[in-house]
């Protein structure tokens, strides 16, 4: 059996390249895998894209890998909040990029990515500015925008248990973005909150098989 | 009218959502958002089911847990404020969050706004000007649910008035609101129009017209808010 | 609280009109409600449009919906299988109409239908006699179909456990098409294998939040 | 060449199955089709760790029970025959099902086929001048699947060639299939033509071509099929 599991996140996120697209897990600080974050941050890696539902709570998660210059743009519904200084100070100062996407359709662009689709008509956004720039379609008289599946070099993951085979739980509204992002690109990371043996998980209980999983690590990250 | 006098009149934010609070009917799914509208759910009449979701996947979400100490960070409101899971509750994934949000399955979400225009129109998204902007749930919500209810202050601290006849803010969804409800009175946004349902206790109809832009007509039925 | 529970699946199904579209969950015989589509012969509806990935196992489920004269339309990926014997011998009539979808299409069509997305792009079927009539899109070079949401008035669902809050699982790969169908359909029909107290299902077992049923009966379906 | 010899130098169907399940290599998810595919299943070796994809919401799917009396109706192959769930196997519904095989999760797929053209094109889902038709998921599956393994008879019934120069039979998806494992041979389709890799023991290459429309190139290591 293909050994998925990995020591340490240092290990985990071990190849990550300057310029890859990354997808950060986490809705506010729940479900964001920092111990992964902090160790892509000491890796040093520059120009990411980062595509995450916020911009990082205080010094933490995406707010340190901006910190520390590794982002290039990032891909977001919700950058600017209290919480979110860093962003803020960087993007006023015009060091880093941002394409603003309403959550629902971030989430299901993320989706779309994952199960192999090219896109999808949807109402959300018809009108607005952030319809600018995209294809509309209109179906019995009612237009639609075209939004396009998203995918990226790198997922990371945070989980509760994980099993040698990768499969995952996620912890109450920790699951968040985590298992559409946990589909939707080539490399997919996972730091998980405990290792249980494979066949303690009920095949009815997991969120996301095993498949999807390439390497995860036991990591207990801070409250 | 004295100034210092009218704002004693103006209902209190708390007031505004036990006003807010009464419109949610037993069974419903209700979407609350950011800001001033989580201060609706302590509200809620105990006698009525109504269950709030939470676009980071929470179905059948609770109030902030009485001891501090039970506060889970992995159950947070879309405010990242403290929550709890209502027995029967369930998780769900982002994606499958809004599909419940644009599928037609939310009675009604509550949010805050900037503007109203007498069309519907909702801005509530991004101030003029600003550079970036977070549109969060916004727009899927705004497009999704069956009531789009609005709460809000009746004008600006400036005084300028947040029913408009066209939005000069970034509009966040086209013909979604559904009714307005403001420390002044209770609107209802019809195909024909603004309509005036209900007045602060010692608010008139010519004082909310005159923070108006749009002309409103009088409900037949016009009453004053019960607080 | 809103009282959704039913004594019987006649009750159930109480209301469905002639003519409507009835999405009905299951693949082969798994996860198939039987109690209910047997319900609705003996209600005697007409001129359903029904939609299932299959056409019914010998005399059961949609088969006997077809035999009793029941079915105008079906909306399927494989009514002809060996175990289909009345769909075959009525499609060859003449007695039924067929719009035949590929499987993973129907499946997301359903999805689609249920999270309020018009339509998505795919390469499944391209260039194939399924993609007639169909529009077809340029994306980067790549030519996708465009295929379409999928509603339906009434969903019949098979669970194991339901709620009185209508939360439902289901039992091993009986799960296949209802967690989709059940977001999909103005009225959720279940019948469940047994009722559990409201609390008794963990929140992260739940696959469909009760939210998406109207109505559930419990019936313990013979094998 | 005399049939009744000729025959008796053709692969069993489980001398396919066998040849197939060398092909799967470790680590892979791969989808099997219904009807002949199914035998390769047992054929696996036991120290690879080959995880099989089940279209109706099986990640991990194993065989079927050895005592007839464990057979579970809610736990069937996709043609409805008794299986089982690896340790380490999940459940997920139709709609993430697919999402696994039109993802580009499928490390490949196993099909039967009625034709293959000379460009990969494959036809297996419908007979020439059928009514209707019967799709299932082969057209998502031999267009997600990274690999496309056909297994089929070298020819029909009738002695007409499987492999042709285009199809006639209605297609399932363009430019899909990877790999042919017949009774005769084993054949790669390449961006430069089908290339002859492997015979079954007896069987000669001038035998194949004779059997196949397209032109057939040898290949380099050209060698017999282990059986």
């Amino acid at each position: 059996m293909k050994n998925k599991r990995v020591n340490t996140p240092a290990e985990a996120v071990a190849g990550i390249v300057d310029g890859a697209t990354v997808m950060v897990a986490g809705f506010g600080r729940s479900g964001v895998p920092e111990g992964l974050t902090d160790a892509i941050c000491e890796l040093g890696v520059k120009g990411l894209t980062v595509i995450s539902n916020n911009s990082g709570t205080a010094k933490t998660g995406v707010a340190r890998l901006l910190l520390e210059g590794c982002v290039e743009k990032i891909v977001c519904s919700f950058p600017r909040a209290s919480e979110s200084g860093v962003f803020k100070e960087m993007f006023d100062a015009g060091k880093v990029e941002l394409e603003l996407v309403p959550q629902g359709i971030l989430a299901e662009r993320i989706r779309a990515g994952g199960s192999g689709l090219a896109g999808f008509l949807t109402l959300t956004g018809v009108g607005t500015e952030l319809a600018e720039g995209k294809q509309t379609m209109e179906v019995d008289g009612t237009e639609y925008l075209l939004e396009m599946g998203l995918r990226a070099d790198v997922a990371l993951i945070k989980a509760r248990q994980v099993d040698g085979r990768g499969n995952l739980t996620y912890r109450k509204a920790a699951r968040n973005f985590n298992p559409i992002m946990a589909t939707a690109a080539e490399m997919v990371i996972v730091q998980a909150h405990e290792e249980v043996p494979i066949g303690a998980l009920d095949g009815e209980h997991v969120v996301t098989p095993g498949i999807y999983v390439d390497r995860y690590c036991v990591f207990q990250q801070e409250p | 009218m004295d100034t210092q006098t009218k704002n004693e009149r103006l209902l209190t934010r708390d007031q505004m959502a036990k006003r807010v609070a009464v419109e949610l009917t037993d069974g419903w799914l209700v979407n609350i958002g950011i800001g001033m509208p989580t201060l609706v759910l302590p509200h809620v009449p105990k006698d009525r089911d109504v269950i709030f979701h939470s676009e980071n996947g929470i179905v059948g979400m609770g109030p902030a847990p009485d001891d501090l100490a039970d506060n889970d960070p992995d159950l947070l409101t879309a405010g990242k404020q403290p929550a709890s899971l209502i027995p029967g509750g369930a998780f769900v994934h982002h994606a499958d969050s809004f599909a419940i949000v644009r599928g037609g399955r939310l009675d009604a979400a509550v949010l805050g706004a900037f503007q109203v225009a007498e069309n519907g129109d909702l801005a509530n998204w991004k101030l003029l000007g600003a550079k970036g902007g977070s549109v969060g749930g916004a727009m899927d919500i705004a497009v999704g649910a069956k009531q789009v209810l609005v709460m809000m202050t009746h004008v600006t601290k400036e005084g300028d008035p947040k029913v408009v006849k066209a939005l000069s803010y970034p509009v966040t969804a086209r013909h979604s609101v559904t009714k307005i409800f403001t420390d002044m009175a209770v609107i209802a946004v019809t195909a024909d129009g603004l309509v005036l349902d209900e007045l602060a206790p010692g608010i008139t109809a010519d004082e909310v017209q005159a923070a108006t832009e749009p002309k409103l007509r009088l409900s037949d039925s016009l009453k004053e808010i019960a607080v």
